[in-house]
This record gives C-alpha cells, structure tokens and sequence, in this order.
C-alpha cells in the first residue's frame, strides 16, 4: 500500500492544483457571455445525432443557413439518451435561445413538458405531431408527407424499370423494383408505402421488393440486401435506411442498376446510378420556421405540415439521368405531383393503406 | 562409487541471497560444483532449494552474489542464458506439454530447420540419435499426455541434453517415480557422468542422497547449515543438519486386530476419463472400522478418479459403492459428506481451499448452510467465527486471525485448516490423498499424527499417497494401484518398497523384480 | 414455396463469401490470439478502429492501399493496448476487452469530428478497392466454385491466403509452435528460453492486424465509406465463430462462413416473403442460429489450457 | 458501558439523517448532502463513544485510504482528458467547468435519472461477475423488463402501490425467465455465457419493436414508433410528491436501486446462496469439491442477473417514459458492465459509481451544448478511468518503478528510504 500512496499523493497534489484552476472563478452559468449579443438558436438532436445524412443534418443545414441570412448564433447538442432530451431543450431555452428544434418523433413528450416551462421561447419539432387541442401556443409539429416523395419517386421508377427500360443499360425487362429499408419506423414506413403505391400506379404488375436490415449504420447489410434484390432483376434500389442505405446505392452502382436516394438528394454517392431522391424539406422547413420567428409570424399550438404544397417533398433533379430519362416519363411525373397537389390523389401513410403486403 | 572429486571446478554460486517481498529465500549461500561431479542439495520443502536453483537457472534474479561458470562470472538473467552456459534443469513439475509430442517437446525452443520453419524429419532424427547416443529411448512420434511418468522425466532429461546441457539440475526426481524407475534413473545419472555432465540433485529423501551424489550441501530456512562428503556423513547427521533437530523419521502406531466387517466397501467400479477409457477398471476394495489401508500406485493410475468416485464428483459407468452396507452411487457428494465421509483431497489449493476466502469461511465450506453455522438462508457469522476460533486453536494454525485469507497461510496451515474442517465432522470413513505433498518436516509429523489419532477413534481411513514410504509408514494393508486395478494387496511388516514398487509398474520388468 | 428453391443459387453463396469475410479475418486472427492464451472480445472495437483509420488514410490520400495499410496498423496498434493491458498488467482478459470495445466507440466518434467536422458517418473515398475486383483466368470459370472463390475483390483474397498462412503458421513454423506451447504451458516455454510475454503480445497482435483488416474490408471494400457502428456485432460473431471453430483456423473460416450464409439467407427469405410474419424474425435469424451453433459445437470443441489464464514470474527482486 | 444503551438513538438518528438527506440530495436539493455528512458525524461520534478515539480514527483512515485510488484514477483519466482536449485545440478549463458544473450540480437530477437503470444493470453484471460469470447481455434483459413494465403498465388496472409492486416482480421474473436459455447451455453443454447473452441482447432488441408496433395506435393506421402511455395509476412515484420544490421528472426508482443494491450485497455477504455464489466464483473446483452444486448456483446467478437487469428496464418505463420507445441505443447494457468493473464488482460500490457515471453523462451534455465540444470526449474519459481502476497492477507497477527510482536517488544522497 505504501507504494500507493506515494504515487497518489503526488498525483493528488497535481489534481488539486489543477481543479483549482477550474474552479477558480466559481459558476460557469454563463460559459458564453461572448455570443449572448446574438439571438440564438438552438437544435437538439435524436440519439442518432449529426452526421446522419438524413433529418438530422438536414435540420441542420436550415438552422445554420438561417443562422447566416439572419445573423444569429446556431447551437446543436446531440442527445445520447432519452433522459437527455429534456436538459438539452430546457438548456437551449435557458442560454437565450430564441427559437429550439426537437429533431425526431421520440422528443415529443420532452419538448411538451419544456415548452411549458419556457414560454418565452419557441419550440418547434421534426417528425412531431402535436394535439392542437392540448399542445402550448409556443411549440409547433412540422411533419412531412414522405408518402408523397415516395409516390413520386415511384411513379417515376415504375416507368423506368419496364416501359422505357431501354434508355439505359442499367434497367433490365425484370419490371422488379426494390426497397431497403432500415428499421421500421413510421417515415420509413411513409416512404415504403407512398413508393409502393407510386409505382403501381403506374405499373400495376410490377414486382415491389423490400428488405428491413433493422439498422441504420450496416452499410454492409444494405448492399448485401439491395444485391440479393438486383439478383432477382431489381434494376432500380430506392433506399429508406439512413447510412445503411449509402450502402444499397453502392451496392446498385456496382451492379449496374439505378437507385433512388432519400431524404436530402443523394446524387453524391453514386452519380452514374442515382436516378434522383425522394427528399423531405426539412432544410426549408427548419429555415422557414426560424425566419417566421424572427419576421413574428409565428404560429404555435398545432402542426405544420410540409407537403408537396409546400414543395417540401418531391424529387430532386435527374442530373446525369436527366438526359436519359424521356419526356413522357417527366410529363407523367409532373402529372403525379400535379394531382397530388391538386388533391386528386392521395399518397397512402401506411402499408395498410396502400395494400403493400408483409 | 562417490569417490571425492578433485576434477576442476565447473560452477561457483558465491553468497547468494534472494530476497521475496516477505521472504528471505535464500541467505548467503555458497555452492561449488566440479566436473562430473554429482552434487545434492538437502533440505526439506520451502529450505531455499529450488529458489536456488531457479536463481541459477535465471527463472529468479539474485538480490545479492554472483555466479561463476568455469572460472568467469556470468551474468544469468534468463533460462536463456543459463541454457546458451550449458545448464539444463529437470523440474520437479515436468515443464512438457501434453497435447505435443516428444520430438516437439524436445526441440521446443532450438528447433532445427532454417527460415523459421521447422524441420521435422531432422528433428525426429536428431532426437533418435540423442535418445540412443545416452541409451534413454523414448517414442519420438508419442503424445506426452500418453506417456508414463517416468518416460517423461526422460524426456524432460533429453530436453536438457538436447540443448548441449553440461551441468544438470535435477529437481526432485525421485518425487513420483516406482522404487524400479528411481533405480533405472540412477542408472541414466551414472551413464550421464560418464559422459561427463556435472549433477546436481535438489532431494528431501537422504537415502538418494545416499544413494548416488559425491556431496551434499544441507540447506535450512534458506540458509546453508553444512556441505558434507556424503560417505562421511550417517543420514541422522544430514536429518539434524536439514531439521535442526532429531527427527522421528519413523511413526509408531500400535498394532490392532481388524475385526468385523468392512465399513467401506468398493466393488467392480468402473470410471472413463474425459479420453473414454477406462481409468477405474473393475476397481474393488474395502476398508474396516480403525484401519488404514494405503493405496500405492504411480501417478495417473487412476488415484483421482478414485477420489472422485468415492466423492461422487464423477460418473460411474459400473460398480457398488458400500458404506456401513448403504449404497452411495445414487447419493450427491454432499450426502455423502453428510453421511459422516469426509474427504481430504490431493491437491489442496484447487480442490480443497478457496484461497481468496478468509479461514472461518473455509472453515465451514462444504457445511455452511447447517445448524449452528446458518439459521434458513442467512449464516450464523458469530458461530461460524466462533467455530473457526476453536479449530484454529485445536490444530494450532498459525495466522494473524480467523479472517486472513487462507493464501496468505502456508502449505502446512492450509492443510491443517483443511484437516481441521474435515475431521471436527466426526468422520467414520475418511478419504485422505497426499496429505503431506509439499509440507515440511514438522507439519508432516503432526499430520501423520493426527490421521494416526483418527485411526484410534475407529475411523476407517483410505490413505491414497505417491509417497510409498508414507504409505508404508502409516498403513495397515498396501494396496497396490495399477492401471484402474488393485492388482495386490500387502501387509506392511510382510513386504519391501522393492516388491510392492514391482507390482506399481504392473510387474512386467519381472527379471528387475527378481533382482530384490 | 418456389421462393425457396429460388433462393438457393450460386448468389447466396457469393453473398455467403461477402458476408462472412470480415468474420472469418477476424475470427481466425482470435484463434492466434486465443492459441497464445490470450483471450480475445475485443475484436469489435479493433474492427472499428481499422475500418476507421482505413477511411481516413484512403480519404486524405485518394489511394484505398495506402487506407488497407493504416486499417491493418490502426488494428494493430489498438490490440497492444490489449496486449499491455492483459500481459504487461495482469489484466483479466475478459474485462480489458469488455473495456476496449467501449474505449473504441468514444475515440472514433471524437476523432470523426476532428477530422470530418461532424460524427455519424464520413465522406466517401475517392476509390474504394472494389474497383480492383478480378477473376482469376481460367479458374473463376469452374461453375460455382469459380464464382465464389476466384472471382473477388483484393482483401476477400487476402483472407483466403491469410487463413492458410495461419495455419502453417500455427502447424509449421518455430514461432508457431511457441505460440502454441504459451497458450498450453507458458511455464515450459519460459524454461527453455523463450519469452511468454513476447508470445502473447504477438498473438493478440495477430488478431488485432487481422481485426484491422476486418475493419478495412468494410469500410473501404465492402463500401466506400466510414460509418459509426458499421461493424454491428461482427466481432462478437467471430469470437462465436473462433469458439464453434473449436480454436482452428479451418474450424473459424467453416463458422464463419456458416454465419455469413445464415444473414445471406434469411435476406433472401424476407425478399421472397416466404412466411407472413414480420421482417424482425427473420433478422434474428443469424444471432439464434449463432446461439445454436456455439451450443452444438462447444463440447467438442477444447480450448488451450492456459486460456485466458494470467502468467506472471516475479523476475523483479522486492 | 452504558454507552451502548445509547446505540440506538445514535443509529435511529444516523438512519434517519442519511436516508432522508440522500432523498433531498437525489432530487436536488443540496441542503441534503449536510444531512448525509452529519450522518456520518454521528455515526462515527458513536463510535468513538463506544470504542476508543483511536480505533474509530483507524476507521475513518482505512475508509479515506479506500477511497484513495479510485479518487487518484479519476483525476488521473481527467488529466489525461485534459491533454487529448489541448492537443485537439478544445479549453479543457472551460469544458471541465462545464462538465462538473452540469453533472453534479445544475443537472444532478438528470445526473439521477441516468444512473438508475445503470444502477439495476450494474448490479446484474456484478452479481453474475460475483459468480464467476459475465452477464454482458444486461441490455437484452433490459428490454424484456420494460416490454413487460408496458404491457402490464397498459392492462393493470389495480389500486396503484399493487399494480407496481407487481410490474417489477413480473418484470423481473420475466427478464430472469429470458436468461434460462443461456443458464442452460452454461450448465449443460458450457457455451460461454458472453456469446449466449450478447447474441439474445440483439435479438430483444429486435423483437422489442415488434411488440412495440403490437402494443400501440390502430392497426388500421400508420403503425406507431411508441406503445400507448402507462395508466397514470401504474407511474412510479416521484420525490416531487415528498418534495415540492424537487424537480418534477425524479422518480424514487434509485431509491429502489439503492435498497437493490443493499439487498444484493445481504445476499452476498451474509446468505448461505450468497457464500456459495462467492464460493463458486472463486474457485469451482473446491466448490464442487466440498458438495455444492454448482451447476444449480450458475443457473440460479444467472437468472437473478437477469431479474436485476429487468428492473431496469421496469423502473426506466414506469418512472421515467411511461411508454417504450422504438430505436433508442441507450445501451444500458455496456454502461452497466463499465459500471460493475469500475466499483470491482462490490454492490455499494455500484451505487457510486452508477451515479457517477450518470453525472458524466449529464455534464457531457451540458458541456457539449455550453461549451460546444464533443461529449465523446467523455466517453473516452470514460474509458480512461475503467482502465485506471481495474488495472490496479499498473498502480503497482508504478509504484514498483517509483521505488526503485526514489531508492536510487536517496542512496545517492546517502539518505534512507
């Protein structure tokens, strides 16, 4: 024991004088008196935090490029559990912050319960939806209609992968369409069903292929999944499954066949493959709502739904394929949005809905 | 034989002392060795022997002193210096390993065959003609977890010659070999002097040293009480020398009529080891109230599966088990302990202590959950304490206190605590295994003793022991463990360590036997 | 039920082979490590760090060799923590690896940051060694076999010749057979001269270099980018397959390849919805058949005796 | 000797003192930490009492010396810490004040709220470790805990000390039930329990969004992401009900974590399952030897493992979420291994180091959003620390050296060592 406590005195000694130094000037409340000039704003993430390439950055992107048009100071924390959610809204509101996002469905409750408390400050959360009847005047939902990016997307890969397949040798004659999916949950499920429905309505008896991997960081399990379909004569991948899915449109760029990006357009990962991607405007829905906040515009105490109306959901450009894909293909696409818009059709939210079986 | 060498001086230890971090293994201890000199080191377990020994092999650096070998000091910081000096060592617990085979087992270390890859054909060839060069065959393709033990030890003895060894260190050797092996070994130790290698033999047994070595140097507590020529010295000089005392190297017991019937009973037991084959081959023994009936047998003839069998810790294939007419086989060991059949096992450390647990624990391990020492689920802590103070004081362990771990205990006072366990559980049948291994001189004597006072209370006793003069000393019928099979049964005063070490081999080298 | 029988092609095998690659590197890098007697869980986080460092190397640098170099080392440096930890310190084994894997999530998400600006998962390389898939002339035309073994990508190569120089390693050679006897009886190698701890520090060395490979094939082979968690359990998959393996490297190569068919299949099963039952069931599927597997095969199976057994000799005086 | 007439008023006012300062300090309120302190005061007043003014110094040291090195590890990985920070350009001053700041004080109830669950899978772990076994599947019985906490959380309908008195027995016996297969294989073909374990922790987490997508919403719709809320009657009760001004999110389940912990090292240390658990542990061999059964005590430690981890799981769901949640990676299974190893596998040590880690992780948070670096920092912190404390050789080791060095040097200097 003596040789020990020998060497622990000295470190001890060594650690006293240094947590002096921390505590020298005693509360660190305010860490940041520096930014407290600017309006801030503030983003807590989901457990999955930043570098998701899908809602997360995504959400991002829109409170930086807001933070930049209007001068503010943007702040993100990353939750790692759910017990995290509700010091990491409450902090975001307690530094000053103006305007606070709750990114993903499971922060529901917690930004209810702050916003309560923090009624200076306004909440807003991705994937969220709120009760009117109950929800405070300071919080906003703003929910997205994936169904109808996957509608789209699947009207267009339902012509592609039979009628007009002879534009490229990346389709085949198999009229099979598949999609990997990460793990089923309810954007995902939106997307799958809208696609499904898109497609067959199109293409009644093409054949819809899905694999659920269970997880959104195996990029192995997604290009195993999507090559498994490609074998089958899938010759276009629409990928639902976060960074799982960078695997299933690498998996398409080697094996020659197209693939469809989601959320953001995902053009990046494979350029020759990917036909477009079904994206959700979380950038602008996130950009939109800081500057109603900043011009007071804002309207709390329900949901605000970003829709194709909105041109939050669609497509992003065909960029190498847009020389590819015919015109017949682009008008029928645009048909598509066009009723949609017009409410003449309806993307189903469900695989119930859309009859999707399994 | 041992005419006194005058041949030069090969190896010179000068004041070596080793200090552990609590105890002084060896104080200013000086040996010399000459050239084809055969040497031995007396002194009973933990006298600095091998602490010695493992200094000059380079297992242990030295605190204090220095070696010189053939005249010039050297440095030994590894056995891979001691080896690349010419020594090889022989330990007690051979160091072979047991999935390899012997050509493996020899070359490990100084494999022939260029750009690291091995050369087995040479190797089998380099250790044929070694086994033949010092007429010591083995099988070079063999397995060693199939060998008998004393073809181990050869290979062991090879695995030094392989390696050029000129100076020998024989740890033990003696330990668990038949009367006949120690014979052919001494025959081999002859051979290997002829062939100039210096010995030197680290024994407890004053007959080897008798028997074969020039001269003895005596350790005591680590220190060197004497270096003697042995033919100059009678074997109760060397005992006083090693104890410091006059030591009864023999126990008197009284002689008793057995009457009655057996208490214990084996019959026809059958017992396969994890190999499939049968270790215990239609075993059958008994055993009658206040008798001690020694097993003797070589090691791996099927003592543990004994052991385990009586205990119930293995399955039997076939056999009765009879206690006081009752039949066992059915019974868990715990009943079987409950039964008043109390066990001390060989291996004290992995079977019969938990060495991290405090000695009042150990104390009751095995009994723990019955009156007085629990009440339901919970431990009665203050009788368990109680308990433990009362043994230790009975057997007189020596520790600071009833809560000291049982590792901080030496040998000797782990057994006591083991025989303090076992026999306070008033026993009718009690199964004692090597109840002396490793435990110096006054710790055998009391064990003895107490085993002797169990006898006299009427206890039957299975004594199985490697130790054939303990056996010898203690028993009232030998018998003879071969193969799985009791293959003869002797009385003591009837018989010599000679015939019965005849019937421990199986009785095959008859023309050896018919030399006694 | 065609489905089934649809299922069956030489495609699952090749995606048996892709699947299982990463297990196998690790699973038989393990049995050197175990082999030595050091017991071995934290493949998981080795895998990470080199699939991490592969990406780095190959991102900064544009060229995926130089990334399989860094992935290998990365791997190996991060085993000597290991090796320090279990040999130098008498760690027990179990836990130092227990507290590895968590080490390695912490360091990599850090370094992501630092080098990336944002965690989750990293740009894509400039090439990834897919592009350097080739058929061996002549025999990648043998029919299925050809396909499956002669028609590859560089490191599903590499493991091929690794799992034989494994075995001549462990079978022929000197160091081999050292190895060995330290995973069996350190005592007898250390009183011939040869160092235990030098052994060790080799065999989980091994392992880690063959975890690093892991690593790399899947981030810069299998994909062509970093992802946090990318190795989702495959480390503790391969010590299941190094176990079932029954401590050889032709056993670990066999089980692992049996786990990549089982994850291959039941891909399958969902795409042809075989059953009407949720998706969840079948991605269980490898983990019970993992269990089973281990089950089955662990009796027969017999580890090295001194596995996982600490080895000190008090050289030092006080 | 009336002295120890007195013992139990000084008990009763120790207890009282002790239990009620830590509820107050559980749910933030600091006063409560002098009231612990004063326990400790009056306990050891006792003692001096009753034994002499030596003997109870004697305690006091031995306590402060055992407490030497964790403290000296910590600091250690915190220093360590520090460097990585300055050499990849963060304020470790500013983090660090951060870092303590919003674990142990603004945040301490989430500090709580996080060491819960780490509480019940860090005493799992060390049960099993106690046995000589490894129990790094916590996590999977983690989740069958809180499916169960949901399921019964929906349908019971009871008056509510009932209905959750129930909840965590089911919970847990069901969690236990989820480790049978793996305490078989153990017993009967010896499939290591690591493989066993983490192979069943992936497939609850599997099933577990099944049951989820069962237990919520309409099936006609959009499936959900959470099962419906608990009955209100089934919450587990919060400090806020003790103590209005405790915030409103702590519920009494440390506490309960607390008497598990207590109960487990009962169990241990003073039962006769607990000694053969031990017993097992440290040396089957003998165990078996003397007649215990070892297979059943595996099978049993096991299974009682898994009860604890469940518990986590029950207290996480009706404390805290009052529904389960789909895709959360809290991995309360690791954290718990981390949190066993670190307090060596003593049950009261968990304890501490549970709330421990729980403050990390909250002042990671809180460092992260304030200060803006990395919370993985923490977590490689983390891992510092674990190596620091459980390779209690490398203290030893440099010890050893530190000797050797100062004895060189004071020989030189013709001083004594």
């Amino acid at each position: 024991m003596n040789k020990f406590t020998r060497i622990s005195v000295i470190i001890l000694v060594l650690a006293l004088a240094f947590s002096g130094i921390v505590f020298a000037n005693g509360n660190s409340e305010k860490t940041d008196t520096a930014a407290a000039a600017k309006i801030i704003v503030g983003m807590a993430t989901d457990t999955g935090g930043l570098g998701d390439k899908s809602f997360n950055d995504g959400s991002y992107e829109g409170v930086k490029k807001a933070a930049v048009d209007f001068n503010l100071d943007a702040r993100v924390v990353e939750s790692k559990q759910q017990t995290d959610y509700v010091p990491n809204l409450a902090g975001l509101a307690e530094d000053g912050s103006k305007v606070v996002f709750a990114i993903g469905f499971l922060m529901a409750d917690a930004m209810i319960e702050v916003a309560k408390n923090n009624p200076d400050t306004v909440f807003a959360g991705i994937d969220i939806g709120l009760d009117p009847a109950t929800a405070p005047k300071n919080v906003q939902g703003l929910l997205f209609k994936e169904q109808e990016s996957g509608y789209v997307a699947g009207v267009l890969a339902g012509l592609m992968t039979k009628k007009y397949a002879s534009v490229s040798d990346r389709l085949n004659d198999d009229n099979v369409v598949g999609m990997v999916l990460g793990m089923d949950i309810p954007p995902v499920e939106r997307y799958q069903a809208g696609f499904y429905a898109g497609v067959k309505s199109v293409n009644p008896d093409c054949k819809v292929l899905s694999v659920v991997t269970g997880v959104f960081t195996d990029q192995a399990k997604g290009k195993e999944s999507a090559l498994a379909m490609i074998e089958q004569g899938a010759d276009i991948i629409f990928q639902i499954a976060g960074l799982t899915g960078i695997g299933a449109l690498n998996a398409a760029d080697e094996a020659g066949v197209a693939g469809i990006g989601v959320d953001v357009d995902q053009y990046g990962v494979a350029p020759e493959a990917i036909m477009t991607s079904a994206v959700k405007g979380i950038t602008q829905a996130t950009y939109l709502t800081v500057k109603d906040v900043i011009n007071d515009k804002f309207v709390g105490g329900g949901n605000r739904t970003f829709g194709i109306n909105e041109d939050a959901t669609g497509i992003a450009p065909y960029h190498n394929w847009n020389s590819l894909i015919p015109a017949e293909v682009k008008d029928a696409v645009d048909k598509a949005i066009a009723d949609l818009k017009s409410g003449k059709v309806v993307a189903p939210a469900s695989r119930a809905e859309a009859g999707y079986e399994g | 034989m041992s005419s006194v060498n005058e041949g030069r001086i090969v190896l010179d230890m000068q004041h070596i002392s080793k200090q552990f971090p609590n105890v002084l293994a060896n104080e200013d201890v000086s040996i010399h060795l000459r050239e084809g000199e055969i040497i031995s080191l007396l002194g009973e377990n933990g006298a600095g022997k091998s602490t010695l020994m493992n200094v000059l092999y380079g297992l242990y650096r030295p605190t204090s002193g220095k070696i010189l070998l053939n005249g010039k000091e050297v440095e030994i910081s590894s056995p891979k210096d001691a080896i690349r000096n010419g020594l090889g060592m022989v330990h007690q617990h051979f160091m072979l390993i047991d999935t390899l085979t012997v050509t493996e087992n020899i070359i490990l270390g100084s494999e022939p065959g260029k750009s690291g890859v091995i050369d087995y054909k040479a190797a089998r060839r380099e250790v044929l003609e070694l086994s033949k060069k010092y007429h010591l065959e083995v099988d070079p393709d063999a397995l060693i977890e199939n060998m008998a033990v004393g073809l181990q030890q050869r290979v062991e003895i090879l695995k030094a010659l392989y390696r050029k060894a000129k100076i020998l260190i024989l740890d033990e050797p003696t330990a668990v070999l038949t009367p006949h092996e120690v014979e052919q070994l001494f025959e081999v130790v002859e051979k290997l002097r002829e062939s100039g290698v210096s010995m030197i033999i680290i024994t407890h047994k004053l007959e080897e040293v008798k028997a074969i070595s020039d001269r003895v140097y005596i350790l005591r507590r680590g220190k060197c009480t004497g270096e003697r020529v042995t033919k100059d010295i009678t074997r109760e000089g060397m005992a006083n020398l090693m104890v410091g005392r006059e030591v009864v190297l023999t126990v008197h017991k009284e002689k008793k009529e057995f009457s009655g019937d057996p208490i214990f009973e084996l019959s026809d037991i059958v017992v396969k080891n994890e190999k499939g084959l049968n270790a215990l081959d239609g075993l059958s023994l008994n055993v009658r109230p206040g008798e001690i009936v020694g097993i003797a047998g070589v090691d791996g003839n099927g003592q543990t599966e004994l052991a385990e069998a009586i205990m119930g810790m293995c399955k039997l294939e076939n056999g009765k088990i009879l206690f006081k007419g009752e039949r066992l086989e059915k019974y868990s060991t715990r009943q079987r302990r409950n039964k008043h059949i109390s066990n001390v096992p060989a291996d004290r450390q992995q079977f019969g202590l938990i060495l991290p647990m405090d000695i009042s624990e150990n104390m009751v391990l095995g009994f723990h959950d019955e009156k007085p020492y629990a009440h339901g689920f919970n431990l009665a802590l203050n009788n368990i304490h109680d308990y433990a103070e009362r043994m230790v004081k009975d057997y007189d362990i020596r520790a600071t206190g009833v809560d000291e771990p049982v590792e901080n205990l030496s040998g000797g006072n782990q057994q006591k605590v083991i025989l303090a366990r076992e026999f306070s559980r008033n026993p009718e049948f009690l199964l004692v295994a090597q109840p002396t291994r490793g435990l110096d001189v006054g710790a055998i004597e009391y064990i003895h003793s107490q085993i002797l006072k169990m006898r006299d209370n009427n206890v039957g006793i299975l004594l199985i022991s490697l130790e054939l003069e303990e056996v010898f000393s203690l028993s009232d019928r030998i018998l003879v463990l071969y193969e799985g099979k009791i293959v003869k049964e002797f009385i003591p005063d009837e018989t010599t360590d000679k015939e019965v070490g005849f019937y421990m081999t199986g009785g095959k080298k008859s023309e050896s036997g018919e030399k006694e | 039920m065609e489905g089934i029988l649809a299922i069956l092609n030489t495609d699952l095998l090749v995606a048996t082979i892709r699947l299982s690659t990463p297990i196998t590197l690790a699973a038989v890098g393990a049995t050197i490590c175990e082999r030595s007697g050091i017991v071995n869980i934290a493949m998981e986080g080795m895998m990470i760090m080199g699939a991490f460092f592969a990406v780095v190397v190959a991102y900064f640098t544009g060229n995926p060799w130089l990334g399989l170099l860094a992935g290998v080392v990365a791997g190996g440096i991060f085993s000597l923590v290991h090796a320090v930890a279990t040999v130098t310190f008498h760690l027990d084994h179990v836990v130092s690896g227990a507290v590895l894997n968590i080490l390695s999530f912490g360091i990599v998400r850090y370094l992501m940051v630092l080098f990336f600006g944002h965690p989750g998962t990293t740009e894509p390389i400039p090439h990834g060694l897919n592009e350097y898939q080739f058929a061996i002339p002549g025999l990648s035309k043998i029919p299925v076999l050809g396909s499956m073994f002669f028609n590859q990508t560089p490191i599903v190569y590499m493991s091929f010749l690794l799992i034989i120089a494994a075995l001549f390693f462990l079978k022929r050679t000197k160091v081999g057979l050292h190895l060995r006897a330290a995973g069996e009886h350190p005592m007898a190698l250390e009183t011939i001269g040869v160092s235990v701890y030098k052994m060790r520090y080799l065999g989980v060395l091994i392992s880690g270099l063959f975890s690093g490979l892991a690593g790399a094939y899947l981030s810069i082979e299998n994909a062509v980018s970093f992802t946090e968690g990318m190795s989702n359990g495959r480390g503790f998959i391969a010590l299941a397959a190094m176990i079932s393996g029954g401590w050889t490297a032709i056993g670990s190569f066999l089980a692992a390849l049996f786990f990549g068919f089982a994850d291959a299949f039941q891909i399958r099963m969902q795409i042809f919805k075989v059953l009407p039952i949720p998706a969840e069931i079948f991605i269980i599927f490898p983990y019970v058949a993992t269990v089973i597997a281990v089950a089955g095969l662990v009796r027969k199976s017999r580890s090295p005796k001194a596995d996982g057994i600490d080895f000190i000799i008090e050289r030092e005086d006080g | 000797m009336e002295i120890t007439k007195l013992k139990p008023v000084f008990y009763t006012l120790a207890a009282i003192s002790g239990v009620v300062g830590m509820a107050m300090y559980f749910s933030s309120i600091f006063s409560g930490i002098f009231l612990i302190i004063a326990a400790i005061v009056i306990y050891y007043i006792y003692r001096g009492l009753l034994t002499s003014y030596k003997t109870a110094k004697a305690e006091v040291y031995s306590v402060l010396k055992s407490m030497l090195i964790p403290l000296v590890g910590i600091i250690a990985a915190i220093l360590i810490g520090a460097i990585i920070m300055v050499l990849t350009g963060y304020n470790p001053v500013r983090a660090y004040k951060a870092l303590f700041y919003g674990g142990f004080v603004k945040n301490w109830s989430i500090s709580v709220l996080n060491a819960t669950p780490l509480l019940f899978t860090g005493l799992s772990v060390a049960f099993a470790f106690k046995a000589g076994l490894f129990n790094i599947g916590a996590e999977g019985q983690y989740y069958v805990g809180a499916m169960v906490a949901t399921f019964l959380g929906i349908t019971f309908n009871l008056p509510p000390v009932v209905s959750i008195i129930l909840i965590f027995i089911i919970g847990g016996l069901l969690a236990a039930a989820y480790n049978f297969i793996p305490a078989l294989l153990k017993v009967k073909t010896g499939a290591h329990e690591v493989i066993t374990t983490m192979m069943f922790a992936h497939i609850a987490k599997y099933l577990s969004s099944i049951f989820i997508r069962g237990m919520g919403g309409d099936s006609a719709g959009s499936h959900p992401y959470v099962t419906d809320p608990i009955r209100d009657s089934n919450f587990l009760m919060k400090f806020k009900t003790i103590f209005p001004s405790a915030n409103y999110r702590v519920h009494i389940g440390i506490l309960i974590g607390i008497g598990m912990a207590l109960l487990v090292s009962y169990i241990l240390y003073r039962t006769t399952f607990g000694y053969e658990i031990r017993a097992i542990g440290q040396n089957k061999d003998a165990a078996r030897g003397q007649g215990i059964n070892v297979g059943k005590n595996i099978f049993i430690a096991l299974l009682f493992a898994g009860f604890l981890s469940g518990f986590a799981g029950v207290t996480q769901v009706i404390g805290l979420d009052h529904k389960m949640f789909e895709n959360l990676n809290a991995g309360y299974g690791w954290n718990g291994v981390s949190v066993a190893l670190l307090a060596a596998n003593n049950p009261i040590g968990v304890i501490f180091t549970a709330l421990l880690w729980g403050a990390l992780d909250a002042g990671g948070q809180y460092m992260s959003r304030t200060t803006q670096t990395p919370n993985s920092i923490v977590e490689i912190i983390k891992g510092i620390i674990l190596f620091l404390l459980v390779a209690k050789y490398i203290w030893a080791w440099l010890g050893h050296r530190l000797k050797r060095w100062l004895g060189k040097r004071l020989q030189k200097n013709g001083g004594v060592q």
